[in-house]
């Protein structure tokens, strides 16, 4: 693996409405320094995705995002959402996480049957309402393009459904919350791309009303569905900027090779 | 083929230990169950012990260690799920956590002797409970609380972190994933541990002699006023559990038949025990698939 | 209620509850009694439980229970205030040495006792038995059962160090399956699966203990604090009265104090009555 | 939006439900470690006063073998030497302890990892059956067939360590293998399977990922079958023989620290001497399991910092 | 989601020698069918890919052919590698497995350390010559394109690494056993691209000496890397041929609509 000059960056200003920024966000696991000052905005109502080999950080940064990183890493630095620093001491880490919902690289559906899976977090939060329930759980569910597999087996155990669909349903799970951004691991590097795409497109539905961030290994995908990509190397994010000119004219030597390694 | 061979020697190695195991498993049951089981009947099971004429029964005996096992359960458990919950999912790894899972530990292998007399000299002198029901109750669940609280914890603690995150990232509280995602989950590893737990209060003798003492006055099964002393419910009066009873039949009764009464006594705890134990785990094994909505 | 109730003895209106510790030995017969008096005195609430004859002892000095039960004197007792106690001899307890019936010894002199128990005695021939070691198994350190029996055989000798066990029920199973052993039981223990030892030719009978023809005897004492008052001085009452002695105290292997010729102190002076 | 702002800031259900499940978590342990810190005192207050109040020489109680409380020898020092309890309580536990292990470990790995559910399911209620066979069934059974069973091979009484180490045996038996079953259990599923995905054969398998993996575990369930076999005291003492010897082989009668202390205890009187000296015992008794879990302890965190790494 | 028929089907006749077939393999869990009367032969080193959407059941089938259902799933039918049925009760598995190496869907290293993980299985074979352990360990992480990221930590836990390297210490622990046929479950969905292609070059590479099956989402590295394509669909093979047949004019309808429903 070549060697960097990490000084050597180029993170652009987004124009638009910025929905969530990090500001110099460090984090340690322990003593090992994962992730190195990364400072980015993430606009409004479009899709971000984070790319970079396996172990540049990805996951580690995205899960500071909405605090999951809180009892295993050390972060440090800012993270404001609608003016307010989330990565604060005093702040309502459970209300963050409603508005910033996340979905992760391996399923992880509750024991629970795939009814009680998505209605389960939509009842603690107080939506009693039967009707607006069974809207919820087959809008998500259709959203995440399960419906039509699961719809006379909704009472059955999530656990019983095969890895690609276990998958979709979290993420319909996540739906389902309705929340403000929506944060995904390589949620479908265990789909097929019938489901892929359906996915995708979903997603792309989603960013009318919701902002994206996603973290994916398929630099079609990146490319396809996200409007802004930043590269992630060693812990570090290099360059930052709309998708189009990342895989078009990456100004940084670091990224090229990344994408060019890529076979497209 | 060595590998094979290696295999095959193990496992046989691992066969033979079973077998041993499960010959001596069974010679002692068959040994407490061939003595016992003939001199179990209705009346056995339905009459007052006698202290010195033959024909007593274990009715009272019976009906105090389940009461007993009930109430000591009640008190113990939600102390151990919280205690449990607490290792599982709180403490840090410091020397905190390291002081207090020693002192379970050690609360643990306390002899029962000396946690009886500590509970007579604290529950039955001091606070002034007399012998008695509750205070036998208390004593157990010194026993229980680290049995308990462990096997909590490491059921707890094997439910998958995939699942913790699933309801932290839906804006969950720590305390509903625990208890709503979590528990569950671990719930037919508690309840072993609940299942050893209770076999060990039922045949536990050395800690009740001092705490709820050794004698049972007879009750008024009608009674359903806690509050009279008459009361079968009564929780301050003194109650001899059937483990106390077939200890105390063995060493001092002077009855004619004490030895059928021992025996059948033995063959009677083993019994309720495996009916308690089947029972539990049936139980178990539903609410699991109703909790879990599994197939 | 005060003294004005004690004086109407035969009233029923006497109420109180009575906690009686202390010897396992004389628990089963203090429980029965006390189930047969609370039949008639349903406002007394009498409990009655073991511990041993220490914790009965230090308990009812304490004034945490009315009644001690004990097997042996509290004067012999280290730590106990005997002055402060009230004695209360309700039973005779008379004990045996018993053997393994494959001994082959029936009959021992006491000096012969004495010496099978401090271990100068090793084997059953030297008494014309059986080629056998001989297991001695003493009763626990404290006991009363060995405090009788060692003062009554032993003569101030020390026991040599053997096996102990504390209760009949066990010393009647090890020396009725061990080989040689020999220990020593209460009466009412005494069955076919044991071999009683006459001791220079008087037979363990209560008619000898009752002259003191038979020397290993004690009393069963209850003890209160100061005299007894309101319930507990009824229920001791009952306890010395011939409807247990007579009756329960037979039954249950003990033998009546009201039977006895002679009394014994807590030296073991014996005098006659 | 400004809602949304302020939501963030203040605490909401999920935050009180938090904080409530904190309470109750902490107040639990926190009632436990008042209890422990309660029995330690009032053992330690007790057991310690036989050198404080009654003036016995600590190191004579460790290493004496003359026990009797009630005396005092030519020099007029009472007489209270542990020792021939504490080499038979150590010895006793520590056999019936090796004894158990393979059998227990054994039968847990046939559960776990080679019977079908069928066999599992038969042994396991079983084994717990056993947990909650009273101690007195145990010790008469101990003396019914035990005690004449090694008087009939090794002569003598019957009486001794040997007799109570097989008793003890019978009675960690099922707690060791419970829990060995438990720590199998929670090895993750996928080690198993990229072992067999190797070729590792079923033993393979057993011996150097799973029982590698479990090991803490395992050491922790045989900690606490010691700790069940140290604390016992009925089953022992109706077997042992309660000789205040020292041990000469396994199979004269010898006194543990237990059967000792309850043997005794009834007949003393709260205060004296023969009183303390008993809770001394006591005392020693919790001390060793004190001990037992630091040994433990420090194995377990050498054996995490080596797989870390 | 349409349905098929089923007995419309095409599976060509291999040419070539055969190294594995499967002959009406049915697999049942509990009473759920998953696979259907699967027949196939797969040529000697030669690189089949089986794809197909998820659920369709081909994790249930690769698990097959080297046994590691038999504790799960009912398998009826035959297996044959080398002219013997190792489906039979009678097989060694062990040997089996020796022989036909596997890799997971989710990277599963043991709880030791990296140098271990490679080491485990050989030693477990009896190969003990420090010499050979220390070759075999470098040349099948250099082959996993991992041996750069850890070479200087070999002795760090496995656990340690992230997701992508871990997968990637899985294949290598695999190939260090030098199996003859190498099965892969989604083995690059966790990977990022510079890995994946490095993997697929080793596949590549390895093909010359080995026979490699490779379940994957990807199709275009189903038409990448591999020779032969196995097309699965609701428990049914449905489609076998050259992989350049499946993809420019596949015989039946659903591979066609599953191929095209795919993102070129
Ligand atoms: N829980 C953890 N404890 C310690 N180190 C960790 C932990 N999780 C990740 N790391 C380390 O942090 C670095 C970044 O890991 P991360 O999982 O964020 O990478 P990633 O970009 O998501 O990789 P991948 O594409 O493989 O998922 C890696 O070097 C990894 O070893
Ligand atoms: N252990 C199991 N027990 C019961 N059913 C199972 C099990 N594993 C898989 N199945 C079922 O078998 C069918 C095939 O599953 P399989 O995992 O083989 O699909 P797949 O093609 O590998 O899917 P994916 O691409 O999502 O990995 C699915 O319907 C699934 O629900
Ligand atoms: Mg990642
Ligand atoms: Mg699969």
């Amino acid at each position: 693996m070549k060697t960097y000059d990490f000084n050597q960056q180029y993170i652009s200003k987004i124009e638009q409405e910025v929905a969530l920024s990090t500001e110099n966000v460090q984090v340690h696991y322990g003593k090992s320094h994962a992730i190195f000052d990364a400072s980015l905005d993430f606009p409004r109502f479009q899709i971000t995705s984070l790319i970079g080999a396996s172990g540049s950080g990805k996951s580690t940064y995205l899960r500071c995002l909405n605090r999951m990183n809180d009892r295993i890493a050390q972060v440090d630095g800012k993270i404001l959402y609608r003016n307010t620093d989330i990565n604060s001491k005093t702040i309502n880490v459970y209300e963050v996480r409603r508005h910033i919902g996340m979905v992760f690289q391996r399923p992880n559906p509750f024991a629970k049957s795939i009814r009680e899976n998505i209605l389960f977090a939509l009842k603690n939060n107080g939506i009693n309402d039967k009707k607006e329930l069974q809207e919820r759980l087959e809008t998500s569910l259709r959203d995440a393009a399960l419906w039509d597999e699961v719809k006379d087996d909704l009472d059955k155990s999530a656990l019983a459904l095969s890895g690609g669909q276990q998958q979709r349903l979290c993420i319909a799970r996540s739906i389902a919350m309705h929340p403000d951004i929506l944060l995904l691991d390589e949620p479908a590097s265990a789909l097929d791309p019938i489901s892929t795409s359906k996915i995708e497109e979903t997603l792309k539905l989603l960013s009318k009303s919701y902002t994206i961030i996603i973290v994916t290994h398929n630099m079609q995908q990146a490319s396809r569905i996200s409007d802004y990509t930043a590269f992630f190397h060693m812990g570090h994010i290099i360059e930052y900027n709309q998708t189009k000119n990342i895989f078009t004219a990456p100004e940084i030597k670091a990224t090229e090779d990344y994408i060019s390694g890529d076979f497209g | 083929m060595n590998a094979k061979k290696s295999d095959k020697l193990a496992t046989g190695m691992i066969y033979g230990l079973v077998g041993i195991v499960v010959s001596i498993l069974v010679a002692l049951l068959g040994y407490i169950l061939y003595n016992g089981v003939p001199d179990i009947n209705w009346h056995f099971l339905t009459s007052e012990a006698q202290s010195f004429s033959a024909g007593g029964g274990v009715r009272d005996q019976l009906f105090n260690s389940l009461y007993l096992l009930v109430l000591a359960l009640i008190i113990s458990f939600p102390i151990a799920l919280g205690a449990g919950i607490y290792l599982s999912e709180y403490a840090k790894d410091n020397w905190v956590t390291d002081i207090i899972r020693t002192s379970i530990e050690v609360l643990s292998s306390l002899p029962s002797v000396v946690v009886g007399l500590f509970g007579y000299l604290l529950l039955v002198i001091q606070l002034n409970m007399g012998f008695s029901i509750l205070a036998g109750a208390i004593a157990l669940t010194f026993f229980n609380l680290p049995l308990l609280t462990r096997n909590i914890e490491e059921s707890l603690r094997s439910v998958p972190d995939l699942q913790r995150e699933a309801g932290t990232s839906l804006g969950l509280s720590g305390w509903k994933t625990i208890t709503k995602i979590i528990l569950p989950m671990a719930l037919p590893g508690i309840l072993t541990g609940l299942i050893l737990c209770s076999g060990r209060i039922f045949g536990e003798a050395a800690a009740l002699i001092y705490t709820a003492g050794q004698s049972a006055p007879s009750v008024d099964y009608g009674n359903w006023n806690l509050f009279t002393e008459t009361s079968f419910l009564n929780p301050m009066r003194p109650a001899e559990t059937l483990a106390v009873h077939i200890w105390k039949v063995n060493t001092e009764s002077v009855t004619p038949d004490s030895s059928a009464i021992s025996s059948a006594s033995s063959a009677v705890l083993i019994i309720v025990i495996l009916i308690f134990n089947l029972g539990a785990r049936y139980l178990g094994n539903k609410l699991f698939k109703k909790m879990t909505a599994s197939k | 209620s005060n003294s004005s109730s004690a004086t109407k003895s035969s009233s029923s209106e006497v109420s109180g509850k009575i906690t009686a510790v202390g010897s396992t030995a004389l628990q089963p017969l203090v429980e029965k009694a006390a189930g047969d008096f609370q039949k008639d005195n349903s406002k007394i609430n009498i409990t009655v439980q073991g511990g041993g004859s220490g914790t009965g002892l230090s308990q009812v000095q304490d004034g945490s229970v009315k009644v001690g039960n004990s097997d042996i004197f509290a004067e012999q007792k280290d730590g106990i205030d005997a002055k402060k106690l009230v004695d209360h001899k309700v039973a005779v307890v008379g004990m045996a040495p018993v053997v393994n019936k494959d001994a082959g010894v029936k009959n021992v002199t006491m000096d012969q006792l004495k010496q099978i128990f401090t271990g100068k005695i090793t084997n059953w021939k030297d008494l014309g038995g059986k080629d056998e070691k001989i297991t001695v198994v003493n009763r626990a350190e404290g006991s009363g059962t060995r405090a009788t029996f060692e003062s009554a055989v032993l003569g101030g000798e020390k026991a040599i160090k053997s096996q102990e066990q504390d209760s009949n029920g066990t010393v009647q199973k090890i020396v009725s399956t061990t080989p040689g052993a020999i220990s020593y039981l209460a009466f009412s223990y005494i069955n076919d699966k044991v071999e009683a030892l006459s001791i220079d030719d008087v037979k363990a009978t209560d008619d000898n203990v009752a002259d003191n023809k038979w020397k290993i005897w004690s009393y069963e004492h209850m003890y209160t604090k100061g005299d007894p008052k309101d319930a507990t001085k009824k229920f001791i009452e009952y306890m010395k009265s011939d409807d247990v002695q007579k009756k329960l105290v037979k039954d249950m292997g003990y033998i009546s104090t009201n039977d006895m010729k002679v009394q014994k102190d807590s030296k073991g002076t014996v005098s006659d009555k | 939006m400004d809602d949304i702002q302020t939501r963030l800031q203040k605490s909401s259900r999920a935050t009180r439900q938090d904080y409530f499940g904190k309470v109750i978590c902490y107040s639990c342990i926190g009632l436990i470690i008042l209890l422990v810190a309660c029995i330690l005192y009032f053992i330690a207050s007790k057991g310690l006063a036989t050198f404080t109040k009654n003036g016995v020489n600590f190191w004579n109680f460790l290493t004496q073998s003359d026990w009797k409380p009630g005396d005092v020898d030519k020099y007029g020092n009472p007489q209270v030497g542990a020792l021939p309890m504490i080499v038979t309580s150590f010895s006793v536990t520590i056999l019936a302890a090796l004894l158990a292990t393979p059998f227990a470990i054994g039968t847990a790995i046939f559960m776990t990892e080679i019977a079908n559910k069928r066999g599992a399911k038969f042994l396991q209620p079983v084994i717990e059956l056993l947990v909650g066979i009273p101690s007195v069934v145990y010790g008469f059974i101990g003396l019914s067939l035990i005690v004449p069973f090694i008087r009939g091979i090794f002569g003598g009484t019957g009486f001794g360590i040997l007799s109570g180490t097989l008793v003890l045996f019978v009675m960690v038996l099922p707690t060791i293998t419970s829990l060995s079953v438990d720590s199998l259990k929670s090895v993750p599923m996928h080690y198993r399977q990229a072992s067999l995905a190797l070729g590792a054969t079923r033993w393979q398998t057993i011996y150097k990922v799973i029982l590698k993996a479990a090991a803490p575990g395992l050491l922790t369930a045989v900690i606490f079958g010691m700790a069940r076999a140290f604390g016992e005291a009925l089953a022992v003492q109706m077997v042992i023989g309660n000789a205040i010897l020292m041990p000469k082989n396994l199979i004269s009668p010898a006194s543990t620290l237990t059967s000792k202390l309850t043997t005794e205890i009834g007949n003393t009187v709260m205060g004296t001497l023969p009183n303390n000296a008993l809770w001394s015992l006591a005392l020693v008794l919790l001390f060793m399991s004190l001990l037992f879990n630091l040994i433990v302890r420090f194995i377990g965190r050498r054996g995490n910092i080596k797989n870390e790494r």
